[in-house]
C-alpha cells in the first residue's frame, strides 16, 4: 500500500506491505523491515534492525498520533490522488470558522456580529473544569455571526463563531 | 470514622492514611462520581447531589448529613471545595464532628487575606505593600494602584490557587482585569471581594510547610519552591528549594511558625512566600488546608502529614519535635492535568483509553484515573501527582524524566510533554526559576523533541493503518461467513494477540 | 552503553537505573520474551535463542554476541541465570568489555560454597559447623551428617536461592533428600556437587548489603531481615532487622566489610548470616550480585545499588563514606509470586487480564507485567516485588497491607492473600520471626478473613451471573437481527459501560 | 431469578432480579437492593445500603471466584434441581482421578500402577517455573493407571493417575 504521509508539515512517500510476518516499510525509498506486536491499550512494540521503540498509536480526527516516552507525532496519511482534491477546497481565504475545542458553558461572549476583531482578540469565554478560558480570533476581520449564547452549554466541536477575513 | 468531603486524588490520598490507621472511612459523591476511585477505595459511600460543586461538595448540610447518615466522628476536606471555608468546621462543632483542619477562627483570620495580611505585619512577618479591600468605585482602586506602584496584583480576598488573580501592568488595563478577577471571585469562592498587592517581577515562590497542635507545640517542615506556574497555578513543586540553605530554612521556618502562631493555627498549614531577587522573602499568604504538593515535604522529611492532621484532630499533641525534622535528599512533584498546553492550556476532559502509571525506584504517584474513567468536566483536571525522590536535585530530576517517559495516559491530552521539556531546560536544572518561568520561555509548549520518535513516527502509523484496514477486511469476511471465524491466515509467530 | 543480560522485573529495574543516568541500553530476549517489559523499555533488543534457558539467557557467547553486535560497552548480569557464574566476567574481560559485578575470582571463590566458608574462617568471621564437599559415596555423607549431629542442611555448592536445598532430620530420610538435592543442583546450576552444614533450628536470616570498589574502599549498607521463607525461597524482606541494634549492625556489618574484603570484593555484594535464638550471628554465604531484595535497602539508606554498581564498574571511586549510610524508618518487600499457597505453592502461569498495581504514600512498585502479558512458563515465578517504607516498622506494615489491597492481578493466582495474613500475623508484627515461620503456621495458608467480603460474596456472584446471562441474550437477540443493535433497553443511568 | 449458591461449603438461596436499574438479591430471605457498575476488567463497584464495596468477579471453571481487597471467595451457583443430579453422581468412594494443576513436564515418576499409596505421598514430580512439584495422593488406595511419562510435557487439567479407594 502506497501512501503520503505528512508529518510536522513535511511530506514523506510511505510503501507498507506485510512479508513473512514482519511489515516491510519504504519511507521515501528507504526500506526497513519492522517486527511489531500490537499489546495493551494503543501499545505497539516494534523491533527494527535491533533497536526497539516501544510507541502508542491512536486514531484521532486529525490523523495518527505516534508517542513515544513523553513525545507525541501527529502523523496524517492520505491517498496522494485524494489529497490533492481536498487541498484545492481547502486553499484560499474564506470564512473562518471558531468551533470549541472542549464542551463547556458559555459565561460571556464579548463581541457582536458585524464587529471588527484584531488576531487574538478574545470573542468569548467558556468555562470548563472550573476554569474559565478565553476563546481569541484566529485572524483578524469582522465577525459574521455568533452561534452561542452566555449561560448555555456547548459541546466539543460545536460552531462558536465565523470571521469573514479581513486586512483589519 | 472519617467522611473525606471532597473527590479525585485527594480523596484517595485520604483514605488510603486513614486505612492504614484502621479507620474507617465514608466517601461523598456527586451524580458525575459514582464511578470515582474515591467512591470504589471507600468503605462507605453517600451520594450528595448533582454534579456541579455547588450543588454537591460545595453544599455543608449535605456533608454533615452524609455525616450524620453514615455515623462519622470527623470530616477531612482535603484541598479546594469546602477546605478554607470557615462555615464548615462551624458546622462540624455545632454537630459534634470532628473538623480535620484549623479552627475556623484562623482560617477565617486567614482566608480574608486583607486581615492576614494585618495580623502577620503586627507579628512582625515580612508582607509586601498592599491595599485594603478594593470598594466597587474604579477611581478608588485606581488611586490604590498608583500608590503602591505598578506592577500591581489583583487577588481574591477570600480565595487561593491562582483564581481572581490578576497582574495589572498599565492603568488602562485595570477596569477590565478588575471585572474579570471580579467574576472569577465570585464563581470560585462566592465572594468576590478584592484587593491588591505589589507584584514583584521574577519572584520565586516558596513556601513553609507547618504542623501546629493548637497546644501552643508547632514545627516547620522545611519549605517547598513552587515557581514553575501558569496562570497562577502551580505545575512543578520541590523540597528543599534549590536557593534555600540552611541558615535560610531555618529563617523562614522561624517566621512560618511565628505566623502559625500569630494565627492561633493548629493541624497542617502553609505559609507562602515570595522571594525576590535580592533573596528577601515576604509574605504571602497562610493556606489553611493541605496542599496539593504536600507528598514533596512527605518525602524528604518522612512524615505523613495527612496522619499528623488526624492525630492532631483526635487531640493528640504534636509529637514532631523541631530537631527531627531532617531534611533527607530531593524531591519533585509534576501535576499532570488534563489540559493542552500547545493549545493554551485548554482543558481535556474525556474517557481514559489505556493507562500505564509510573513506579520504580524512587517513584510515588497519586491519581484517581482508572481505565474506562470519563473524567468530569465539572472539576478540576488534575489526573495525577508524580513525585520522584533522589538523593539529591539531580537524581530527582532524572528519575521523574524516566517515570515520566513511563507514564502513558491514552484517551485525553495531558502536560506530561510540557514538564518534561521543563525538566530538561538548563535555567531549570541550574534552578535558575521564576513564576513567570513558563511565560518567559514558550518554547517550552512545542513539541517535545525526540529523534527516535522521528524515525519510527511515519512507519508506526503505517502499520497501524495497514492493521485498520486488514482488521476491517477481516471482520467483513467473518460477517459474510455467518459470524465464525475467518479464512485469513495470520503468520506464524507474528501475531500472538 | 549497557547490555542487561537478564529478564522480568530486575532488568526493568536496571535499564531504569541505565536512563536515569542517560546510559543507552541494551535488552536481550528469547523467543517467550518477545512481548515482554524489559524489550519495550529499553532502546535496543536482541534475540538471544529459544525459550528454555539453558538455550538463551544461560549462553554466555549469544549475550557477548548481542553485545558486540549492538556496540555494548559493558554488560549488567541482575540476579539468576548467569549472575554468579565467573565465566561471564571472564568471558567480558576476554572480549573488553565492563562486567558490572565482581571480579570472576571473588565470584569463584564464594560461589564455591565450600571455599567461601574457608576463607571466612580465615578471617575471622564465624562460620557453622559444616563438611568438605560430599563424595558421591553415600556412607561418606552419612558419616558426615552425624559428626555434625542431625538435623543437618544439604547445601548446592555453586548454588543459592534455595535450590538444591533440603534439610535432613533423620538419617532415613538421607539417601532420597540426597537424590533430590542432587538433581535440583544439576539442572539448577549445573554442578551437583553438595555439602552439608550444620541447621540450626528457628535461626533468622539476616544479610548484609556492602559495597566495595575493589581499591579498597567497603562500606555496609545495613542488614535485611529474610526469615519468611517457603522451601528456601525468601517471601518477606525487610530493613532494618526488628533484633539488631545500632551496636549490632555496626558489628555485623563490620563482619560483612571483612568478609568481602577477604574474597577480594568488588560491586554490590551480600554477607547472608544465620542469626540463633542466642543472638550469635553465623556467616551462611556471599551472594556475589544484586539481590531481589535489595529495594529495601535502597528505600531506608536512600541509595540506588544498581547505579553504584554502575559507578564502581566504570572504576569511580566509591564516593560513599560509613557514617553517611544512615537507616532512615523501615522498609518491607513482599514478593508476588504466580503461585497459590493454598495448593503448596504451587505455579500458576497464565495471561495477566486485569491489573491494578499499587501505589501512594510509601510505595515503590518493581513489576514487569501488564494486561495482556502472558507469563512464560520457563522462568521464575516472581510477578513483581511490592516495597512499603515506614517512619517505623508499624507504618511500614500498615502501608504495605493497603497496598496489597489496592494491588489486583487477575488471570493468575497469586501469594497475596498470603502476605496479607503474615503482615496481620501477631508474631509477625512482634518481629517474632524466623525462618520455619510458614511451617509452623499453616493457618497462614488458609483464606484470608474478610467480613465484607463475606457479606456481598453470594450477591456479587449472583448479580455477576445475572448480567452474563443478560449479555448473552441481548448477544442472541442482535444476531438474529443481522448484526444491528438489539431491541433490548438499558435501564436509565445503570449501565454507563 | 432463583438460583442455590454455595460458599466454604455452606448452601444459601439466593434470587436474583432487576428493578428500576438496580438489582434486588436475596439472600437466604434477606432482601438487599443493589447499586451495581461494572468497571474496569473484572471490578464491579457495588453500593448497598450506604456500604461500598469494590469487589472483581472472574468467571472460573469451578465458579465465581470474588475478590475484595487481598481476599477471594470462590462462590458456585447452581440450579437446584440440576444441582441434586449432579451430587447423586458424584457421591460414594469411585475411583479418584489426579490431574495435573498446571502445565509443566514431568520430570520422574515414583509409583506404579498396581502400586499401593498412602494419601500424601508423592506419585510424580512435575517440573514448572523452575520448580519442581511433587504430585501427591489425595487419599490411600492403590494406583489403578499412569497417563504421563517422565521427560513429557503435560498441559493443566491432563489426567496423570488414577487411584482406586481402599482402607490401606
Amino acid at each position: 500500500m502506497k501512501l503520503e504521509a505528512t508529518l510536522g508539515g513535511r511530506s514523506h512517500e510511505v510503501i507498507t506491505e506485510r512479508r513473512e510476518g514482519r511489515y516491510v516499510v519504504v519511507v521515501d525509498g528507504v526500506e526497513r523491515v519492522l517486527d511489531v506486536r500490537k499489546l495493551e491499550g494503543d501499545f505497539y512494540s516494534i523491533l527494527a534492525g535491533g533497536r526497539s521503540y516501544e510507541v502508542s498509536v491512536e486514531r484521532t480526527k486529525e490523523g495518527y498520533e505516534v508517542r513515544h516516552g513523553a513525545a507525541s507525532r501527529l502523523v496524517r496519511l492520505s491517498d496522494p490522488t485524494r489529497k490533492a482534491r481536498e487541498e484545492l477546497l481547502s486553499r484560499g481565504g474564506g470564512p473562518e470558522r471558531v468551533v470549541a475545542s472542549m464542551p463547556g458553558k458559555v459565561v460571556r461572549v464579548l463581541v457582536s456580529p458585524g464587529e471588527r476583531v484584531e488576531a487574538g482578540q478574545g470573542l468569548l469565554v467558556i468555562e470548563a473544569m472550573k476554569m474559565e478560558n478565553e476563546i481569541a480570533a484566529p485572524r483578524a476581520g469582522a465577525v459574521t455571526s455568533i452561534h452561542v449564547e452566555a449561560g448555555l452549554p456547548v459541546e466539543a466541536g460545536a460552531l462558536l463563531a465565523v470571521i469573514a477575513p479581513g486586512q483589519g | 470514622k472519617i467522611l473525606v468531603a471532597n473527590r479525585g486524588e485527594i480523596a484517595v490520598r485520604i483514605i488510603r492514611a486513614c486505612h492504614e490507621m484502621g479507620i474507617r472511612t465514608v466517601a461523598v459523591y456527586s451524580e458525575a462520581d459514582r464511578e470515582a476511585l474515591h467512591v470504589r477505595y471507600a468503605h462507605e459511600a453517600l451520594p450528595i447531589g448533582p454534579a456541579p460543586a455547588r450543588d454537591s461538595y460545595l453544599r455543608i448540610e449535605r456533608i454533615l448529613d452524609a455525616a450524620r447518615r453514615s455515623g462519622a466522628e470527623a470530616v477531612h476536606p482535603g484541598y479546594g471545595f469546602l477546605a478554607e471555608n470557615p462555615a464548615l468546621p462551624r458546622a462540624c462543632r455545632d454537630a459534634g464532628l470532628v473538623f480535620i483542619g484549623p479552627p475556623a477562627e484562623a482560617m477565617e483570620a486567614m482566608g480574608d487575606k486583607v486581615r492576614a495580611r494585618a495580623i502577620m505585619e503586627a507579628a512582625g512577618v515580612p508582607v509586601l505593600p498592599g491595599s485594603p479591600p478594593l470598594p466597587p468605585d474604579p477611581e478608588v482602586v485606581r488611586g490604590w494602584a498608583s500608590s503602591i506602584g505598578y506592577p500591581v496584583l489583583l487577588k481574591a480576598a477570600a480565595g487561593g490557587g491562582g483564581r481572581g488573580m490578576r497582574i495589572v501592568r498599565r492603568e488602562e488595563e485595570l477596569p477590565s482585569l478588575l471585572a474579570q478577577a471580579r467574576g472569577e471571585a465570585a464563581s470560585a469562592f462566592g465572594n468576590d471581594r478584592l484587593f491588591l498587592e505589589k507584584y514583584l517581577e521574577r519572584p520565586r515562590h516558596i513556601e513553609v510547610q507547618v504542623l501546629a497542635d493548637g497546644d501552643g507545640r508547632a514545627v516547620h517542615l522545611g519549605e517547598r519552591e513552587c515557581s514553575i506556574q501558569r496562570r497562577h497555578q502551580k505545575l512543578v513543586e520541590e523540597s528543599p528549594s534549590p536557593v534555600v540553605d540552611e541558615a535560610t530554612r531555618e529563617r523562614i521556618g522561624e517566621i512560618a511558625v511565628r505566623a502559625a502562631r500569630a494565627a492561633g493555627y493548629s493541624s497542617a498549614g502553609t505559609v507562602e512566600m515570595l522571594r525576590d531577587a535580592s533573596g528577601a522573602f515576604y509574605f504571602m499568604e497562610m493556606n489553611t488546608r493541605l496542599q496539593v504538593e504536600h507528598p514533596v515535604t512527605e518525602m524528604v522529611t518522612g512524615v505523613d502529614l495527612v496522619k499528623a492532621m488526624i492525630e492532631i484532630a483526635a487531640g493528640a499533641p504534636l509529637q514532631l519535635e523541631q530537631e527531627n525534622v531532617v531534611l533527607r535528599g530531593h524531591a519533585i512533584e509534576c501535576r499532570i492535568v488534563a489540559e493542552d498546553p500547545a493549545r493554551g492550556f485548554l482543558p481535556s476532559p474525556g474517557t481514559i483509553r489505556g493507562l500505564r502509571v509510573p513506579s520504580g525506584p524512587g517513584i510515588r504517584y497519586d491519581g484517581a484515573s482508572y481505565v474506562g474513567y470519563t473524567i468530569p468536566l465539572e472539576y478540576d483536571p488534575l489526573l495525577s501527582k508524580v513525585v520522584a525522590w533522589g538523593r539529591d536535585r539531580a537524581e530527582a530530576i532524572a528519575r521523574m524524566a524516566r517515570a515520566l517517559d513511563e507514564y502513558r495516559v491514552d484517551g485525553v491530552v495531558t502536560c506530561v510533554p510540557l514538564h518534561r521539556k521543563v525538566l530538561a531546560h538548563p535555567r531549570f536544572v541550574a534552578g535558575d526559576i521564576h513564576t513567570g518561568f513558563l511565560e518567559e520561555h514558550p518554547e517550552l509548549l512545542e513539541p517535545l523533541e525526540d529523534p527516535w520518535l522521528d524515525e519510527i513516527a511515519v512507519a508506526a502509523a503505517a502499520v497501524a493503518h495497514l492493521r485498520a484496514l486488514e482488521a476491517r477486511s477481516v471482520q467483513g469476511e467473518g460477517s459474510s461467513s455467518g459470524g465464525g471465524r475467518s479464512a485469513w491466515k495470520w503468520p506464524a509467530g507474528g501475531w500472538k494477540r
